[in-house]
């Protein structure tokens, strides 16, 4: 009972890339007060929406989510000394005295509190640029919408929110029947062959999309006076349609037994892809990644040395905690691959209509087949990793304050335990705010799962 | 050969000496402040239980909350393993476990080999654990063992309205100052318990057989009212305290035989 | 007129007279009788002390948790409200009010004309209340006042590794078994009331000066805490048990 | 009279179970107030309104989702689970959040009702998932939910085997508009002082008004105005307030009476379902389907949001409802986890209490008689702040 106060640390990084990313963000930061000093237009957004739009309109993106998970790993001035207070925790409880709730996102808390206190100077990273606009969407949660709504509302700069039809959930996808037939329906998952939809897209669902596109589109004219220029973005949409396709690659890569890339590679290496999708940067940084893989597959190499059990992470990632993820390292088990932030193949290329190719995009990330927080779509992006990558246990995270990401786990872990006999283990947890995290209930449940995975590998 | 399970909890502390699958002798004491010395003695006194000596265990394995620093040479094993092999042992039909002792509640589902596949705990705060009965009791003075006949033929009971177990207690002083019948309350108390722990079970989902074990497995008025809520019998073992310590000597003996056989845990 | 404000909390009865809006007499009585019957006891022992004539009007406001259950009452306030009335007549100006008891604890913002504002609270769960203190005395035998001396000379602070005030009592033991200074583990037990308090404060916002009052004021430590957490001076009356039964009464003054 | 529409709300589903004996009609449930009630009622359908399960103790819900969300939908899908809804010929759920758009998938797990498929598609299935967009307004809004509505219709139209023509449609509508005018005066009435209805009257009347066919509604309420403008005002001068909240049904409706005992009353609100949301009628000059479509693009409900550059609408919503109600406090009564409502209070605090002086309560509901009892001596606390 007498628990010590929480040991966090940072994950230990096997890749040499992955340890390139902490630099990466650090420029990534560096450049966009650079563009607020040289007077750019200076864009807050949000991770899943599609950036190629910015870069090839000249708007230099920003992402309080992002500078989130920054606050959560990072103390007050910087320091090292354990009692001193995380950031996200010090912006968390400012927004909770103004009245938002602390079950909300540690996302929203976070920024919403860095953004009540203003400007401060010993700010992480140099704080956020102030930005000229703020652009949300509406798909994967409703917060997403009002919370940056309420920065803009703050900040008094004009607002904009894509907004995606809500597809329901694919029953096909989860009919008890069904499932087993499913798995080699995966395996022909090439592009072009087959799209990521089950059940069809309807066409006004894909016209309001694009028309939610154009306005964006216009929405930035009118508050840069920047023009769009349809070659300027067809040339931002192929490099990011090349840098997919390494990542595609990669992805294949990571099933090697014993696995060259473990999550916590995979989860900080996402930087890069999820928020400067379509530079040359980005793309060389995956074609890096790529080919160090290359060689550890070639040379047989895995994260830990000998791979007594594959674990499959669900979900998005404790932050404030990364260490968790070389937890069952010492047991022989290694989280081999995520499902969250990894991508699909992109529709076709149409560059006579790069907008409507970006609407199939978005709607395939909003409602297809890979959507996280549609039920039948999120069991079955399981099922189908568990079986691509080997998994013998899932750690399944229950983000607490995050609840459209988190709805599918139930009926992931019945699905994975009744119909597959996949045993999972939850972690119950904020994203960044390290308040409700109990590291004697985590180790407790972690020991005796890994218990379990051992004795059945025996 | 003699194999020794010691499970230290947070208020009772237990042992249990098996030898070839039965049980030799058994110990129970409440847990001091010292966890490393109440693993010594609690063992000790099994050992005198089953006349035996230290140095005829072939291996003991610990568990509970100071599992790490029991001074003698010891495998500590999570509190949910041995809990669910213990109850294994006594029921091999179990399918669905409420182990409920002085300060956390865990509900725990297995399969039919006796692993666990599913678990869920509360020890964040006293409601709906075994010290909420004891500071009831312990403010309306009554003895934890006639909890249960001192709350039978209340015929409305009082809903204790606070979940937390400081102020449900104010609440239950100011209803006996209030005069309403002591059976009244204590059925209200029981209730209020067995109301937030049959939560725990729905989260893991209840199947048949279902087990009851712990110091609350002692509550006949908690139990009976979670088999209401659950439509189903529980089994209790014949000793609901000594789960643990049994699961954990048995563990002990897979561990040593295992270790004849193929390399043991890592 | 003289009128007697009475705050039936959970830990004891607490009552003013006030006559001709002065103090006039006082008294706190720790009886385990029932609300009512305690709040009659106490009535008498008021008017024994309060100079009045017979035939003097004599009018009762109740506060406190059990202030429904005082029959006998002219007029039942809350206790948000009668903290508000006591500290705006012991102050002056306006303040943010810290109200912790044994049942609850509550923040109260009020302007300058003493109009409440704003207001927050925690009875939910008692952590962060008069009842946590009570535990943790129960477990190292020693009374409140002690606590209190032996954790304003710590240096240290051993923390209480749990937020339940029930759990408190092992998490205690343990810190003693693990060797900290009684010192340390009392201001450990200081430290993490105070924590709670911040944050209710921090719901209605403080600005210059923070009036501090109910039965956990009494512990000099929390103040001193408070004022470091929340960086504005901490004001603490030198009656606090008594400032909700002065407000009851003042608001028919 | 009163007790006439206190009955419909108390036996509620005794009641839909005897309509549909009486009439052989088809009732669907709905959760949500974009539903487009009036083809329903074209159809001859009984909408009748979903809610939660008060303190029923609850069996299935856990298995299938986390503790952590709205109390509210929680309780009503183990309802749902335990087959309280099984008389319900078909439910329409619509994007009203997160949770909400999911009970799509929650419903059919816990209480699955197959229905008759071609090639593996249920013609008609029985939980109708409306897609409707988080916007209501900015281009292409209106094209997208007439095509959502339109899909709607046909799987109706082949559920209860008939076409709906638009002149069925325009039928519904003229119905539908004379309860938006009755309510409407209801609403007013609450505006006068000395107050002549309670809160809690006018919100049992309004909560009936979503069980029943509109017509006995529209007969019943136009009679009961008359009566509420003849009779005395209510005793003492209660502090007039106005009540935001989520999930409010039969259950966590008794904030009104705790309210109403601790001295204040309700004379406007913003409480998700209901017809209170329909500050006017139906505009009978467009083709009927448009003509629903914009109506219900003008609901301003806590997860909607506007194409507006420097969004407002919700704190303007507000105002709206307070003008002229003359009220002194507001008191915001939100489920938790309901992150809609969560989210937009700071800003509609901070304008309340900065443009019109008006303080806020902020209280956390679980959906439980425990947190109904907290509200209690908070509501006294804000009652007595009011009255200074
Ligand atoms: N004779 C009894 N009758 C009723 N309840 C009992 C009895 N003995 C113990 N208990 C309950 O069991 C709890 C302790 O259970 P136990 O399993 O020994 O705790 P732990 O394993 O956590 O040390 C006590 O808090 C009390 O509520
Ligand atoms: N010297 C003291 N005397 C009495 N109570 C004290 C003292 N120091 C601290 N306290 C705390 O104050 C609490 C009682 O405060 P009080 O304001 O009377 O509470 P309530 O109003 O809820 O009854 C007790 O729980 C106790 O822990
Ligand atoms: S963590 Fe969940 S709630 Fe937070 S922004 Fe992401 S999807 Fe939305
Ligand atoms: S509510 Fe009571 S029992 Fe629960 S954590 Fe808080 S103090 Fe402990
Ligand atoms: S109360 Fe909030 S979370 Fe619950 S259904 Fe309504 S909008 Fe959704």
């Amino acid at each position: 009972m007498a628990e010590q106060t929480a040991k966090t640390a940072p994950s230990k990084k096997s890749l040499q890339t992955a340890r390139e990313v902490w630099p990466y963000v650090k420029e990534e930061y560096a450049a966009a007060h650079r563009a607020k000093a040289e007077g750019k237009p200076i864009v807050w957004s949000c991770a899943v929406l599609p950036k190629e739009l910015y870069w090839a309109m000249d708007v230099h993106p920003v992402f309080p989510e992002h500078y989130a998970v920054i606050t959560g790993m990072m103390r007050r001035g910087g320091s090292k000394d354990e009692n001193v207070e995380k950031e996200a925790v010090r912006f968390a409880r400012v927004a909770e005295s103004a009245g938002f709730s602390s079950y909300l996102c540690g996302y929203a808390r976070s920024s919403i509190g860095y953004t009540m206190l203003g400007d401060f100077e010993d700010a992480p990273l140099g704080g956020l640029p102030k930005p000229d606009m703020i652009i949300s969407t509406s798909f994967v949660c409703d917060l997403r919408g009002k919370w940056l709504r309420y920065l803009a509302q703050k900040l008094d700069v004009p607002f904009y929110v894509l907004d995606v039809p809500e597809r329901g959930c694919d029953m096909a996808l989860i009919q008890p029947g069904l499932r087993s037939a499913l798995l080699p329906f995966y395996n022909k998952i090439r592009r072009g062959e087959r799209d990521l939809f089950v059940s069809p897209v309807a066409d006004h669902e894909l016209d309001y999309t694009e028309t939610q596109w154009r306005e964006l589109i216009r929405f930035i004219e009118e508050v840069t006076g920047h023009k769009y220029d349809q070659d300027r973005f067809n040339e931002v949409m192929e490099t990011s349609y090349r840098t997919n396709e390494i990542r595609l690659e990669i992805l294949e890569l990571r099933k090697a037994r014993p696995a060259p890339m473990g999550v916590a590679d995979g989860l900080s290496t996402m930087y890069p892809g999820l928020y400067t999708t379509g530079t040359q940067k980005a793309y060389d940084f995956y074609v890096r990644l790529r080919d160090e893989l290359k060689a550890r597959v070639a040379k047989n190499e895995g994260i830990i040395p000998n791979e007594r059990f594959r674990l499959l992470w669900m979900g998005l990632a404790p932050w404030f905690n990364m260490s968790l993820f070389n937890y069952f390292e010492k047991y022989g088990g290694v989280f081999v691959f995520e499902p969250i932030y990894n991508m699909v193949p992109f529709p076709p290329r149409t560059p006579e209509n790069p907008i409507r190719e970006l609407t199939i995009r978005t709607m395939q990330q909003a409602g297809g087949i890979i959507a996280p927080n549609m039920v039948g779509q999120a069991v079955s992006t399981m099922v189908n990793a568990a079986h691509e990558y080997q998994c013998a246990g899932a750690v399944l995270f229950y983000l607490i304050t995050c609840r459209p990401v988190v709805y599918p786990t139930t009926e992931i872990a019945r699905v994975l335990q009744e119909d597959f006999g996949i045993p999972s283990v939850p972690l119950e947890c904020d994203l960044i705010d390290e308040r409700t995290y109990s590291e004697a209930q985590t180790f407790a449940r972690f020991d005796a799962f890994a218990e379990q995975l051992l004795k059945a590998a025996a | 050969m003699f194999y020794a399970g010691v499970d230290v909890g947070s208020r009772t502390a237990k042992a249990i000496i098996l030898h070839d699958g039965r049980q030799m002798g058994s110990h129970l004491i409440s847990t001091g402040a010292d966890s490393a010395e109440t693993s010594k003695t609690v063992l000790e006194g099994a050992l005198r239980d089953a006349g035996l000596e230290m140095g005829l265990l072939k291996g003991i394995v610990t568990t509970g909350y100071g599992r790490y620093i029991a001074p003698f040479p010891h495998e500590s094993i999570t509190e949910i393993a041995c809990h669910t092999r213990g109850v294994h042992q006594v029921f091999p039909s179990a399918r669905t476990i409420l182990d409920m002792g002085g300060q956390d509640c865990k509900a725990i589902r297995l399969n039919e080999s006796g692993d666990h596949i599913n678990f869920v705990m509360n020890d964040k705060c006293a409601a709906g654990t075994g010290r909420f009965l004891e500071v009831l009791a312990r403010s309306l003075d009554v003895r934890l063992e006639e909890m249960t006949t001192l709350a039978l033929g209340a015929d409305n009971p009082i809903r204790i309205s606070s979940v937390c177990a400081v102020f449900a207690k104010e609440e239950a002083l100011s209803h006996r100052r209030r005069g309403v019948p002591l059976n009244a309350i204590l059925a209200g108390v029981l209730d209020s318990v067995a109301e937030r722990v049959f939560k725990l079970i729905n989260v893991v989902g209840l199947e048949e057989d279902f087990v009851i074990t712990g110091g609350i497995a002692l509550n006949a008025g908690v139990v009976r009212r979670i088999e209401q809520r659950a439509k189903m019998r529980a089994l209790i073992p014949p000793e609901p305290q000594l789960t643990g310590a049994m699961g954990a000597a048995w563990l002990a003996k897979h561990l040593d035989e295992s270790k004849l056989g193929k390399g043991g845990y890592a | 007129m003289l009128i007697v404000g009475i705050d039936v909390g959970q830990h004891g009865i607490k009552a003013v007279g006030v006559k001709d809006s002065a103090i006039a007499s006082q008294e706190v009585l720790q009886s385990g009788s029932e609300a009512n019957v305690g709040a009659g006891e106490i009535l008498e022992r008021i008017l024994a002390q309060s100079p009045h004539s017979d035939n003097e009007a004599v009018k009762v406001v109740a506060t406190g948790l059990g202030r429904k259950e005082v029959s006998f009452a002219d007029l039942r306030r809350t206790q948000e409200h009668c903290v508000a009335k006591g500290a705006h007549f012991l102050m002056g100006g306006a303040c943010t009010i810290l109200d912790a008891g044994a049942g609850g604890c509550r923040a109260v913002r009020i302007g300058p004309t003493g109009k409440v504002l704003e207001f927050s609270g925690n009875s939910k769960c008692a952590c962060g209340t008069g009842s946590f203190f009570t535990t943790a005395c129960e477990v190292l035998q020693i009374g409140m006042d002690r606590l209190d001396e032996l954790a304003l000379q710590a240096e240290g602070l051993a923390g209480v590794s749990t937020t339940c005030a029930v759990f408190a009592e092992s998490a205690i033991i343990s810190n003693v078994h693990r060797g900290f200074g009684l010192g340390d583990i009392c201001a450990g037990i200081c430290d993490s009331v105070t924590t709670r308090l911040t944050d209710v404060v921090h719901r209605v916002g403080v600005e210059e000066e923070l009036f501090f009052c109910g039965g956990v004021a009494l512990m000099r430590t929390v103040g001193k805490m408070l004022e470091a957490q929340l960086g504005v001076k901490v004001h603490v009356p030198e009656a606090p048990l008594l400032v909700a039964a002065l407000g009851a009464a003042l608001s028919l003054a | 009279m009163a007790s006439f529409f206190q009955e419909w709300v108390e036996y509620r589903h005794e009641k839909v179970r005897q309509w549909k004996e009486d009439t052989g009609g088809k009732a669907y449930g709905y959760l949500c107030c974009m539903t487009p009630e009036e083809i329903l009622y074209a159809a001859g359908v009984l909408p009748a309104k979903v809610m939660g399960a008060g303190e029923a103790p609850q069996e299935i819900v856990d298995k299938h989702l986390v503790r952590y969300a709205c109390p509210y939908v929680r309780s009503m899908l183990d309802a749902a689970g335990r087959g309280e809804y099984s008389y319900l010929d078909s439910v329409v759920v619509c994007n009203s959040c997160d949770i909400m758009s999911r009970v799509e998938y929650y419903w059919r797990t816990m209480k699955p009702h197959p229905k008759s498929t071609i090639l593996g598609v249920e013609l008609s299935p029985y939980v109708l998932y409306i897609k409707s967009p988080e916007k209501i307004s900015g281009p292409g809004v209106h094209e997208y939910l007439r095509s959502e509505f339109r899909i709607f219709k046909q799987h109706l139209e082949r559920d209860t085997k008939q076409v709906i023509t638009d002149d069925m449609l325009e039928s519904a509508i003229s119905v539908y508009n004379e309860h938006y005018d009755l309510m409407r005066k209801l609403h007013d009435l609450r505006k006068e002082e000395p107050l002549k209805v309670s809160g809690s009257e006018a919100f049992v009347i309004e909560l009936s008004s979503l069980l029943m066919r509109k017509d006995l509604h529209n007969q019943k309420l136009a009679a009961h105005l008359k009566n509420i403008e003849t009779r005395e005002p209510l005793s003492g001068n209660p502090v007039r307030l106005f009540l935001s909240g989520g999930g409010v049904d039969h259950f966590t409706g008794q904030i009104y009476t705790v309210i109403e005992e601790a001295g204040g009353q309700v004379v406007a609100e913003d409480i998700g379902v209901g017809s209170s949301w329909f500050g006017h009628g139906i505009d009978t000059d467009k083709p009927p389907m448009d003509a629903i479509v914009a109506h219900r693009l003008d609901v301003h409900c806590p997860h909607t949001m506007t194409s507006e550059r420097h969004p407002r609408e919700r704190f303007e919503y507000v105002k709206s409802k307070i003008k002229d109600a003359n009220v002194k406090g507001a008191v915001f009564f939100v489920p938790m986890y309901c992150e809609c409502r969560n989210l937009e209070y700071p800003f509609i605090k901070e304008g309340l209490r900065d443009e019109l002086g008006i303080p806020t309560l902020y209280l956390d509901s679980d959906y439980s008689q425990g947190s109904l009892d907290e509200a209690v001596s908070k509501i006294e606390a804000f009652i007595e702040m009011l009255e200074e």
